[in-house]
Order: C-alpha cells, then structure tokens, then sequence
C-alpha cells in the first residue's frame, strides 16, 4: 500500500507542471484532419494561417486584398486580373510569382472543389506579378472562390508527383511544424511573414470528439481556446472566472431539409404546419441557450441583399398547424398521432454527428412535434448519410447545418442547393421550381448591386413562400477564450482565427 | 511452444475472417448504394454525382454477384488491403497503424500502473488475510467494480483536472496526457487483479507445500519468495487473459472520453460515422492486439510452470 | 538416554469441545513412539499441537517441553524456528506438500542452504547425496508431479530431515501407499530414530510393528491403550485394540465362501491386452470368472487394475483379445463398486430417491430392499439423507446394496476398501463377500493388499509380473 | 457466514434486496406515476425536487422520476432477455458439447474460439454497428458476447460429470442420458451458471451504458442510464444531483447483481 501511494504521488509530482506553456497557444475544436491536401482539409490551415489565398473576405463579406494586392475585371465581366504582392516568400523560402500561383490554381482545379463550378476559360501570368483569368461568362463569385481555402498558395515544393500535398509549404504568418493526423497538429511562427509576424510562437491544435470534453479543457487551463461549444457548456464556461466565452452569429442555419415530394410533406400547408409546430424561441432560449437565434428565413443575418426585412419573427401556432393538417385531412387518432386514412403521421428525421448540436435540437423538435400529433423518428447518420438519402429518395426530414458564408457570397452554395430544378444535395429535394435557378444564373452575371439585390430578395421569398427547406434557428458559434489570451478575434466566415494579432497576458 | 504460438495464430486468423464477413454484411446493409458511398469518402460528399460513383462502381467491380465481391473482399483481406475510409478516404490500414502505437502505448502505462497498484495491494491484503486492510481493499473493489469506465475517468477528470488543474482533460499532446486515462483504467483493472492477486497468495500461503515449506525450516519470506511467488503468479497470470479483454473493453471507453488517439477511439467514432472499412480494421487491430497479449499470456505461463514443458 | 520430548497433559479443544484429552508421553533418544489409532481419534490434533501448527479455532493445553523448555508459550515465530531444526514434521499427503512447480533436488537443497547456511551448490551436493541415499537418484531433477507416491513420501522425507532436527513427526506417512512402499517408509523411519526419535502418527499395524517401540492407541481423542509394541500387539488387553490389531488382514479368519458345484462361466477373457501412454499394462491374459466366484486381483498401483475392470465392463475398448460374458444377460448385472464411495452417488440427492429411482427403472420388487439393507447392517433411516452426510462405511455398504438390488452377475469392486478405516474396511469385506454369494454374485475384488485377497478370494490373479 | 436464508449468504442476501428495492422503484413508478419519460418542458428545465418530480426534472424539463424508472426498467428488462438467451444457448450447446464430444465438440470449439478472439465489447460494438440505435442488435450483441462463458463453464463441468464414476455408475445400472443430466448434471451446473447469470445481468447493464456513452447505443430521447449520463454530464456543475441520479442506478444495479453473484471469482 506504501509503495502504491509514493507510486501515486510520483506520478502526480510528474504532472505538475504548469498546464500552460508560456510558449504554446493551444487550440481545440471539433474537427477531424487527415491531410494537408487543401481540397479536403484546407479550413485547417487557412484557419491556424499556415495557407493563405489570393484575395479575403472581411466581417461583412466584402472582398479584401490577399495575397493579390489588388484585382480588377474587365467591363464585359470575362476576364479578372489579380496584382499579387512583391516580397511574399513560402515557408521553404521560394518566392510567390505569378507562375508559381498560377500552378497552385491549375493543382486546385484539378481536385474537387467550388474552382470547379467556376466557368474559367484560361488561367495564365501576365507578367511576373500579374495574373489573368479568363471566364467564358461573367462569374460574380470568381472573388469569393479565390478567398476559399481549396484555392489557397502552396509554393511548388508542397505538392509530390501526383499533385498530392506531401508536405504544406504556405505563405502564412505560421509554418507546419507538426502533422499528426487526426488529431494533432503543430505551427510554429514564420520568421520571414510578409505582413506582421505573429507574437505567439507556437499553437497547437487539438481535435477534441467529446464537446463536454472540450469545454472541461478550457476550464482545467489546459487550452486556450475552444472552438464549438456545446449549448450546455456555454452556462458553465460563462460562470469559470477565467474563461470569456465569445458569442458570434456566423452565416449558418440549422434548417429542415425535407423531401417534397413525399405524399405528406408535398402541399405546402403541410410544410407551413411543420414550421408552425416548431418552437422556436424555446430551442433558441433553453438548447442552444442564444436567445434570439430564431430563423424566420433560411439566409441569416449579415448577408443583407438576401435578407426579407419585412418578414415577421416566426412563432409557434400550434392551433393553426392543426388546422391547416386538419385541412389535409389529417385527424388526431387514438394515441394522439394524427392519422389519414389510416396512415399515422410518422415521419424519419435523420441528423448527422459532426455537429453536436444538431441531435440536442432533433430531440426537441421531435417532442415538440409529438404535441402537434407527429411522430418522428430520430436517427444519427454519417454526413454522406444526408446527400445519399436525397439521391436514393429514402430521405423524409432531415436537420442539417448549412454555411452560407462558405465562400463569403451564397450565390455558389444556393446554386448547388437550389440548381438543379429547385432541389440540391443539402437543399431543397423533390421540389420543383424552375425560377430559383434561372434567378441564380442571371445573378452570376450580374454586376450592378442594385439587381443584384432585387434578385436576390426574389429568391429569398421564393424560399420563404414555398418552404422546400424549414429555417429553425441561426448559429451562434460559442467560443471560450482563457483568459490569458489578448487580441482575440473571431471571423463568422471561419476562414481564419487570426492567431497571429494574439498574444498572452503578460 | 510452437503449438501456443500456431493455435493462436489460427484463433487470429478465424477473427479476421469472422470480423471480415460480418464487415462485408455491415457494408451491404448500409441504407443506400455501396459506389456512391466509397465515392463520398474519396472525393468528399459534395463532390459525388452519379458520374463518380459509376467510375468507382466500375473500378471496385460492385456490379459482380454478392458472393464474388465477397470473395474479393476476403482476398484483399489476406493481402491486409482493408479498403479505404468512408470518412476521410484514406487508406484505414495505415491509419489504424497510426492509432494502434497510441492504444499500445496507454495499454501498457495502464498495465504499469495497474501492476504497481494491485500486487503491493494484492500482497498486503493475502499476508494481513480477513484483517481490515483486506476488508478495505474489498469494499474498494467492489466500489470500483461497480461502475462503468468511464465515470472512473470522469471522477478523475472532476478531481485531477478541473479542481487540481495537475493533468490535462483530454487530448494527446505529451506524457502527461497519458496519466488520467491510464490510471483511471489501471483503477479498474486494479480492482479486479488485486483480489485475483490475494485469493491466489492466500490460496498459496494456506497450501500443504508452503506449511510443509515452513516445516522444513524456512523462513515465512523465504517459502513465500521460492514457492509462493511461482504458484501463486501462475492462476494469476492466466487471469490476465481475462483481464485485458476487459481492460480493451475499458480502453475503447477511455480513449473515447479523452480524446486519445488510439484503436478504441477509432472504433467508436468508427461506427458512430457508419465508417465500415474503419470499423473492420480498428476491429481487427483490437483483436489481434487481444490475441496477441492472450499468446503472451500463454508463454508466460509456459515459462513459469516447468510442468508444461516436461509434458508430452 | 536423555528425554528428547515431554509432553505433559497435552488436550487440544474448539470452542470449549474437547478434541483430544490431556495425554503425557515422552520421547528419548533413539526412541520409536507410535500412536495407533482411526480416523477421528485425535492422532493428528497431537502432532500438530506439538508441532505449533494448529488451526485457528483449535486451541492446546498443557506443556510441551523441548529440551526442557516449554515451547508451547513460545511466540509463533521463535517456535518457528524449531522446525527443521529440532522438530521435523513428515506431511501426510507428499504430494500435496511438494512444491508443484519445483524439481525434486532443490526442495531438499534449499534447506540445507537456507536452514543449514550451507552454499547453493554444497547444498545441491548434499541434497542429491540424501536422494540417492533413498533410491531417488534417477528422478531428482523430476518434478513432484512425475513421482510416485512412494517416490514422493520418501523426497518429502529427504526434505523434512534435511534440516537436521532429531525429532521426527510422522503424520500417516503411508496412506494410500501398497505394501512394499509402506514398507520403505517405514524402513526410513527406523533410519530417523537411530539419528534421534520417531513419533509415528498411523492406522496401520503392521507399520507400528515394524517401527517397534512403544505403542499409544487413541480412540475419539482418548489414550485407549499403551505398552511395548511385542508385547501390546501380540497381547491386546483393550477391546478396541483387540478390534484394531484384528482388523488387520493378516489376522482375518479366512472368510472365502466354500466352493459350491461346478460353476458355469459368467465371463470368460482369452489373450487380452492393453497398453497406454506407450506403457504395456498386460498381455496374453486368460481368466474364467464362474457364477459366485470370488477372484482377487492384486498389484501395485499404476498397473493397470482399475483398466481391467473398466475393459471387462465394457467401459473401455481393449487392444486385442477376447471377452465372453454369459448369454442374454442384460447389461445392467455386469457391475461395478468403487474406491471412492462418494464418487459413486450423485450429490445433494437424498439416497432414498436414489433407490426409488432405479426400482422404477427396472421395475423391481420395492419389497426386497429392506431385507437387502437389514443383510448389510444398515438403517433404513439412512436412505433420508444425502450420499455426503453418511459415512465412507456405510456409504460403500448402500453402493453394495444397490448393485445387489439388480441381481448381477458379476461385481468389479476397485479397491472398495481402500479408503475406510480398518475395521470398517473388514465388515464392508465380509459383508460384500457374502452377501454377493448369497446372490451367487460373482465377484472381482482388486487390492493392493494380498493378504486381504488371500483371506477372500477363491484365488488371485496379478498383474504387473508380481505375485 | 454461516448464517444463511434461502440459502444465500449475507452478501447475495443484501445484493438481492437491492435488486428487489430497484425492481419495485421501476415498476412502482410504472403504475403510480407514470409520466412521459420523453415529454419535455422546456421552460422548466433542472427544478429542483418537488411532490409531483421527487427527483427534479433534467435539461428540458423531462420527469428524472420517470426517466430514471423508465431507465432501470430498460436495463433490467435488457440484462433479462440477454441472461435468459445466452443462458440457454450457452447451457444448451455446452452440455451437448461436454457431453457428445467429438465432431460437434470440436465445431463448437471453433465458434468458441472466434468469440473469443475479441473482447466483448468490440463485438457488441460490431453488432451495434449493424443497426444502429436497435434495441435489438444489442440484445443479439450483448447475447452473443454472453453466451460464451456459459459454454465454456458448462462443458467444462459436463466433460467433468460425464467422466465421473458417479455418471459411469448411474449409466451402468441402466440409466438413461437423461435421467444422467437431470441427476448428476443439472445439480453440478445450476450454481455456476445462476452465479454467471448475475454477472451476465451486470455485465449486460454496464454494455449498455457504455454504449450509450459513446453515443453508439441506443438513440434519445429513450432513457437509457449510460445516455443519460452522457447529456447531463455538462450540466455537472449546475445540477450535479441530476447527473448523479443515472450514476447511482447505474452503480446500484451493478452492485446489487455483483454482491448476488455472491464471492469475489
């Protein structure tokens, strides 16, 4: 027994090193990498600036000058051409030129990502800074796709033989240092940044699974910063003396993507009663705990020529829901569930796992419309689970979280929800509408921010009239911050964390 | 010797093929088509259109009869080709060969403690026998085998972590990461050995050879050391084989609530994700790891009991 | 010659039962002390008292002196050191007392380095020398596991005197040991008085004869009897002794039942043999058993007796030869009694369903079953109870009881006896011989007794090349 | 130790009142209260202990009494079903097994040893994986990992009996193999196997929380002790009563079938 305890009390006296590197920032958050490929897994690295890109996107998503010091378009919209910065040098010390960036955009074309759904005709260098691109048609988002990770620099030694990355060299303030997939990995600063170096030396960034896991890791001081709060550890969090937690609406909405064309869901007072049975102040007050997150539209705040100002906050109505399922011809049965001739309005909702969010809302919705007599049945799917479901027709509802600002003008990912006849792998499925697409492809070529604006409006009030998707509430990415950190900054386009403008509390 | 070593290799290769044919089933119940499934873990979901999954329909030959894709799944199964992960796309053996050195290095900082922990306990509570150490470490034991896993970890993150702030919630980012995990499965693995350790040391020090032992004119230490140690470590030894199929039972629990990076972890995030060639490998490396530690097991009481080795 | 050992008023109690009653006796130099007596008499309480080794709830009174020291008030771990030095103490079972995991050579020479302080190849030396002095030469670097018992009694003696103590304790060193083992044992013993003095714990006779000496008989934990072995065993003044010293096969009368006619065969064995594990147990064996023949079958153990039986049942196929049992006779009238009479009964049963159990099976006479039981001496109130709570005696008898119930042909009894004390184990004999001829009830009676054969058997078959 | 009722130790004694206390809580609440475990109040969440919630309600103001029995009911009605099939299975083909030998010993043999190959849990995991949040695959999982030490208890002690002279001299008098079982075999393996069975039960309840626990068992909003866990472990610090109410069923459960499992092996 002596000897278990002095064992036990080594082990503690190993441990008691201070849990905070005066060196280190430490990072956590959800996410999951495998690669250094920026097709797949680029977020990270424009995140933890290791990657940079030709042009970025500021708070209110207007373009800014990257890595492209300025840019222009030609009058008939078909050519862009980007100045890019003199003295930007990679992290393996090649300077960036227009051939070498020209050659990061060929690799980017050639793996999937939103540069594909661009219409480019030709890529090619002007000069040594200067590069051209030209469209076969005028493409409004081309800035925005050129702000997107996927199309991010990486000096020619980055990429092996096959075009795969074996090995990041970016332009940013911080350098790979290590790479330990999934779940770790290492930056170190950049002496040679061509902006303002960063002040922190180092960060590491911890992919943690558990969201109560993650919460307990800023608490104990063991990181400095988390990314993606769960709901109920943001009470927790707020109350720890050295801990903020910074609230920050993104451009994300939790929405119910539901099958059209399913004998249930097919009027469109059927939809209105689903959306009339959610509560959802309450999700907002007591789930998420962000009072006033409520979505009475699918674009949420910040992207303003998308928005319906004039629509009325959406608020729960049970007894208009039932009459208007009543109207159907829906009648509540013995148990409670509605029925129709002699079918039960028994409904699968599927939601997947990356967020964990998703499934605490699911289950209230779920009992939420167990009031109003339908019974739904929740299951937790892989995220290819959704896209599979609305190509194989299985799907019924699904709760999925769509990023509007994935490359800062919704345009390309309405295109892709939307597109194809109304309907989209994370959009809108057996519905049928053929304004919403024509409305999209003239708004590729639109330049004047006026039209643009009115088409846009028309295209939000399509959706909020026809409801082939269910808005439920609006994101609010929860951030802990310990305390000891200074400069925090949060871009709601989660296209960079700005490490390096931190610095620790002296 | 050969015939632990070849009848354990069999008990492996039996479950890479029972766990191989349960994957193939798992693989053809998923709810949609088989192509655009492993075409969403290589492009990435929303880069899958029907174009795509045709190619890797063609590719994977998908359109064969069942028990021909179930033929070559078995063969690339020999040549350790395990497919690649429907999540990220890679290849799962070389990720799992990632994850399996993390799960090895917490099984054996476990085993460490738990050792370190349970024999002194173990020994103390055998010599002392019915005294209140022996009682206390029951009720300890019992205490500890009461709850699951994972609100061992919990209690020791409440306490070590947030109140003590001595060692990390989770994550793997160092040594000192590996103590909460570690010792809240040494906990439980302790609870278990240490009474297997008294039982076995009482049973040894109440036997006929060690009173004859005594009689003889040793000392108690000296009986103990040369024939109580041997006797008693053997039925120990042999529970150990029981014990680690618990204490893999226990890591894929800890390393799910503390973020570690091992097989475990992978397993279950594994079959949250519906990843099957993931599931299948991570799978297989828990066996093999479990077969592998049973073989060890196996030796080691070969080693310690000459009466095997004298035996026909 | 100075007195080695003196135990004055020596009583061992628990719970305020009395198990042994105050009993004095001393031990001189060169002095063989026997205590005679069964199962239960309290032998064993009394070298375990002397020794210090009593469990917990047993507690002993009165002195026991040591060189005149009473080493009773001594506190356990100074008494400890007495053994092996001055008390040794040889263990009733060998086998169980050996280190399983340890070759037979280092159990000696750990004593003698870590009692005698001698080095650990000396020590070896010395502890082969002690082998070899018991004719254990070849089998030194065996484990115990591969000794037999008598190898493993006599390494267990090696051992327990390796540490040089000049009194010897000997628990029932010769149980379950055949005759010409036990004589080895007790051979040694005589080797260990020379160097000191013998307690000598047993049941058996003729080892109290051999060791000579003086003789105590215990009966329920008290001193029946005592003298000068000659005298004491050839003039028994005790009933209980007379009863003892009968029980001996030696002093049986003959009890084979008088040869009736001429018998017609009930089994008839032509050229059987069996081998097994490469070792050949017999060959070429011709045997004719008739209708209420009575034939032993002697041999040491290990010599394939149990083998026999079991191939003559029909429970294990032979290797070659021929086995003729009696025309149309059902398989149940070819029997067996065994050794152990617990290992024949199912457990936690009562007998008496038992008994119903195969009256309703072969649909006998309910009837004959009490006389059967008044033939074997046994209440009927015993059938109310289960197999564990009646006596190893009375046990064997009920086996009988039920073999004889199915009228069989032939009876194997595998050592029936072997296990019971003495004079149990002649009235089970003699009842079993003649009740199964009262049922013209052949039978096949195994010892390792030949003298118990000789005085039962019609005549005697053995195995293994002895006679 | 000595002192005994219905034969069972002191020990058992106390594991089977906890047992029977937790039994009548489940099915007590079941007939008195009776509320909805998944009906949900969002606006009264975590209040604390009151006459109509005794033990207050959880993060969205769902009944704790409710849920709690609703979860012990499912534990236990789980840990049922697994003992009984496995049981049977197990008990069936090791007595065949111990008893026949040969061919069909030694086709069992290899199934046993398959089963063997992985730790338990990483089966249950495999099966859960099948079917995901199905009660049923769980209860297969869970049987299929259960099954095994029956079997290999069973033949044990069947092989033992079946060569013993008690057998050999039954079977000699003319008994049948059934009246062997009944007889000798039955007696031999009912302790054993009543004593795995209260392991199996515990064995089985502590499965399904930790497959609740990492989010791969059953499915909310079922109340399930190891889920509950799971979603009120964040609220640790605001309503630890809560949090320890899934904690304590869970430990009491398991407590109660270990102690009646009686010894320490």
């Amino acid at each position: 027994m002596r000897s278990a305890c002095s064992f036990l009390l080594l082990f503690l006296l190993a441990g008691c090193s201070p849990n905070q590197d005066p060196e280190v920032l430490t990072l956590g958050g959800p996410f999951e990498f495998t690669s250094q490929e920026p097709s797949r897994d680029g977020y990270l690295y424009t995140r933890l600036q290791v990657a940079e890109t030709l042009l970025e996107v500021d708070e209110q998503g207007r373009l800014q000058p990257g890595l492209a010091e300025r840019w222009e378009t030609s009058e008939d919209g078909l050519v862009w051409r980007l100045y890019l910065r003199d003295g930007v040098r990679f992290h393996d010390g090649t300077a960036l030129d227009a051939q070498v960036a020209l050659a990061a955009l060929r690799v980017a074309r050639s793996k999937p990502g939103v540069i594909r759904a661009a219409p480019i005709e030709e890529l090619r260098s002007e000069d040594r800074l200067t590069l051209a691109v030209r469209l076969s048609r005028p493409y409004s988002p081309l800035g925005a796709v050129l702000a997107h990770y996927t199309t991010a620099m990486l000096a020619p030694a980055s990429y092996r033989a096959d075009g795969n990355v074996g090995w990041m060299q970016g332009t940013g303030p911080y350098r790979l240092e290590d790479f330990d997939p999934p779940h770790r990995l290492g930056v170190a600063r950049f002496e040679d940044y061509w902006g303002t170096p960063a002040r922190i030396p180092r960060v590491v960034y911890l992919t943690g699974h558990r969201a109560e896991s993650r919460a307990l890791q800023v608490m104990a001081g063991q990181t400095d910063i988390i990314y993606t709060l769960d709901p109920a550890s943001v009470d927790l969090l707020r109350r720890q003396p050295d801990v903020q937690v910074h609230s920050n609406p993104i451009p994300r909405t939790i929405q119910i993507k539901l099958n059209a064309s399913h004998p249930f869901l097919a009027p469109l007072q059927a939809r209105q009663a689903l959306s009339l049975v959610l509560d959802r102040t309450a999700i907002a007050r007591h789930v998420m705990r962000v009072p006033g997150s409520e979505a009475n539209q699918l674009i949420p705040p910040g992207l303003a020529a998308w928005r319906l100002e004039q629509l009325p906050a959406a608020r729960r109505d049970l007894p208009r829901a039932r009459a208007l399922l009543a109207g159907l011809g829906w009648e509540p049965g013995a148990d409670g569930v509605l029925q129709r001739d002699g079918q039960r309005f028994a409904l699968s909702m599927i939601t997947y796992a990356d967020r964990p969010e998703l499934f605490v809302v699911a289950t209230a919705i779920q009992a939420q419309m167990r009031e109003a007599g339908i019974t739904l049945d929740v299951s937790v799917v892989n995220s290819s689970g959704i896209v599979s479901g609305h190509h194989d027709g299985t799907l019924q509802l699904a709760l999925v979280a769509r990023n509007y600002g994935n490359i800062a003008d919704p345009l390309g990912l309405l295109d892709a929800d939307y597109g194809d006849g109304g309907n989209g792998d994370w959009g809108a499925m057996g519905w049928h509408n053929e304004e919403l697409p024509a409305l999209l492809r003239r708004l590729e070529a639109e330049r004047d921010p006026l039209r643009y604006r009115a088409g846009a409006q028309r295209i939000a009030g399509l959706l909020s009239e026809q409801l082939p998707v269910i808005p439920v509430l609006y994101y609010t990415q929860q951030t802990a911050v310990s305390s000891r950190i200074q400069g925090f900054v949060f871009d709601p386009y989660e296209r960079n964390y700005h490490l390096s403008r931190m610095s620790f509390q002296p | 010797m050969m015939t632990l070593v070849a009848k354990r290799l069999l008990q492996a290769a039996l479950m890479i093929w029972s766990i191989g044919t349960l994957s193939y089933v798992l693989m053809r119940l998923l709810p949609g088509d088989m192509a655009f499934r492993i075409a969403a873990g290589r492009y990435g979901y929303d880069n899958v259109n029907l174009a795509a999954s045709e190619a890797v329909r063609a590719e994977l030959g998908l359109d064969r009869p069942a028990w021909q894709q179930y033929l070559a799944w078995l063969a690339d199964l020999v040549r350790f080709d395990l497919g690649d992960s429907l999540v990220s796309g890679l290849p799962v053996a070389h990720e799992v060969s990632h994850l399996v050195l993390h799960t090895l290095q917490l099984a054996v900082a476990a085993f460490a403690c738990a050792v370190l922990l349970a024999l002194p306990v173990g020994l103390f509570a055998a010599f002392r026998a019915g005294g209140w150490f022996d009682r206390c470490s029951l009720v300890a034991s019992a205490f500890l085998r009461a709850q699951p896993v994972f609100v061992i970890g919990l209690a020791l993150v409440l306490l070590f972590s947030l109140h003590l702030k001595l060692f990390p919630v989770a994550g793997f980012n160092g040594s000192k990461y590996l103590v909460l995990p570690a010792v809240s499965l040494a906990l439980v693995m302790a609870a278990v050995s240490s009474r297997v350790i008294r039982h076995s040391a009482v049973g040894v020090i109440r036997s006929a050879f060690f009173d004859f032992s005594r009689v003889k004119g040793l000392s108690f230490a000296q009986s103990f050391w040369r024939h109580g140690v041997r006797n008693a470590a053997l039925p120990v030894v042999a529970f150990l084989g029981i014990q680690f199929a618990g204490a893999i039972e226990g890591i894929v629990m800890i390393e799910s609530l503390f973020s570690w990076p091992g097989v475990g972890h992978g397993l279950a995030h594994a079959v949250f994700n519906r990843d099957v060639p993931m599931i299948q490998a991570a799978a297989m490396a828990l066996g093999l790891i479990f077969v592998g530690l049973n073989l060890l097991v196996d030796i080691a009481c070969y080693l310690i009991d000459p009466r095997e080795r004298t035996e026909p | 010659m100075s007195v080695l050992l003196q135990v004055e008023a020596l009583s061992v109690s628990a719970n305020d039962v009395t198990l042994l009653e105050p009993l004095s006796l001393s031990l001189k130099t060169g002095e063989a002390l026997t205590i005679l007596g069964e199962t239960g008499a309290g032998k064993s309480l009394l070298v375990q008292a002397i020794m210090g080794l009593l469990p917990s709830p047993l507690q002993a009174r009165g002195r026991v002196l040591l060189d005149g020291q009473d080493i009773g008030r001594l506190k356990p771990a100074l008494r400890a050191r007495l053994w092996g030095r001055q008390l040794a103490m040889l263990p009733q079972e060998p086998w169980h007392a050996l280190d399983p995991l340890m070759p037979a050579e280092q159990q000696v020479a750990e004593v003698y380095r870590y009692v005698g302080g001698l080095s650990a190849p000396d020590a070896l030396e010395r502890s082969r020398q002690d082998l070899a002095g018991v004719g254990l030469a070849g089998a030194a670097e065996r484990l115990p596991g591969h000794l037999s018992g008598g190898m493993a009694q006599r390494l267990a003696f090696c051992a327990a005197t390796a540490g040089g103590a000049p009194i010897v304790l000997a628990d029932e060193p010769t149980k379950g040991l055949d005759a010409s083992r036990r004589d080895q044992v007790a051979a040694l013993l005589r080797r260990a008085r020379e160097r000191g003095a013998v307690l000598t714990v047993t049941h058996n006779i003729e080892v109290a004869r051999q060791l000579g000496g003086h003789i105590l008989v215990m009966r329920d934990g008290r001193l029946v009897e005592q003298g000068e072995a000659e005298e004491l065993l050839a003039r028994p003044k005790d009933g209980y002794t007379r009863a003892l010293i009968g029980a001996d096969p030696q002093h049986w009368p003959d009890i084979t039942p008088t040869d009736g006619a001429a018998r017609e065969p009930v089994l008839t064995v032509r050229g059987l043999h069996k081998s097994r594990g490469g070792r050949l147990l017999f060959e070429g064996l011709h045997m004719t058993v008739g209708r209420g023949e009575i034939i032993g079958i002697s041999g040491d153990s290990g010599c394939g007796k149990s083998s026999l039986g079991d191939i003559l049942l029909g429970l294990l196929p032979a290797d070659g030869g021929e086995i003729r049992r009696a025309p149309q006779i059902a398989r149940h009238r070819y029997l067996k009694l065994y050794q152990d009479p617990p290992a024949a009964f199912a457990p936690g049963i009562p007998l008496g369903r038992l008994f119903d159990d195969l009256i309703g099976l072969h649909r006998l006479d309910r009837r004959r079953l009490a006389p059967l039981l008044q033939r074997l001496r046994l209440d009927p109130g015993l059938l109310q109870r289960t197999s564990v709570a009646v006596s190893g005696g009375e046990l064997q008898r009920l086996a009988i009881a039920r073999a004889l119930l199915l009228e069989p042909l032939l009876l194997f009894a595998d050592e029936p006896v072997s296990r019971l004390d003495p004079i149990t184990a002649r009235e089970v004999i003699a009842l079993l011989v003649q009740s199964a001829t009262e049922q013209d009830c052949a039978v096949l009676l195994v010892s390792h007794d030949l003298e118990l054969l000789r005085k039962t058997c019609h005549h005697v078959v053995s195995l293994g090349g002895r006679a | 130790m000595t002192r005994r009722l219905l034969g069972l130790r002191r020990g058992q004694l106390a594991g089977l009142v906890l047992i029977a206390a937790l039994v009548c809580f489940a099915l007590l609440e079941g007939l008195l209260h009776g509320a909805d475990p998944a009906s949900q109040d969002l606006a009264n969440p975590f209040a604390g202990p009151s006459l109509s919630e005794p033990l207050g309600t959880d993060q969205y103001g769902r009944s704790m009494l409710a849920r709690l029995a609703a979860a012990v009911r499912l534990s236990l009605a789980l840990s049922l079903l697994c003992v009984v099939t496995s049981a049977t299975i197990g008990v069936a083909m090791g007595v065949v097994a111990g008893w026949r030998q040969g061919l069909l010993d030694k086709c069992m043999s290899l199934l046993l040893n398959i089963a063997l190959a992985l730790p338990g849990l990483v089966l249950v995991l495999l099966f859960a994986s099948l079917a995901p949040g199905s009660f049923l695959m769980l209860y297969v999982g869970i049987s299929a990992v259960l099954w095994v030490e029956y079997f290999r208890v069973v033949r044990a002690i069947t092989r033992r009996v079946a060569a013993s002279p008690q057998v050999q001299a039954s079977r000699m008098l003319g008994f049948g193999a059934l009246y062997c079982v009944r007889r000798h075999l039955w007696p031999a393996i009912v302790g054993p196997v009543l004593t795995l069975a209260a392991f199996g039960a515990s064995a089985s309840i502590l499965a399904l929380a930790a497959l609740g626990f990492i989010a791969v068992g059953l499915r909310p909003p079922t109340a399930e002790l190891g889920l509950m866990m799971v979603e009120l472990f964040p609220y640790y610090n605001e309503a630890p009563w809560v949090l320890a109410q899934p904690i304590l069923a869970v430990f009491l459960l398991v407590l109660g079938l270990n102690l009646l499992a009686g010894g320490e092996e």
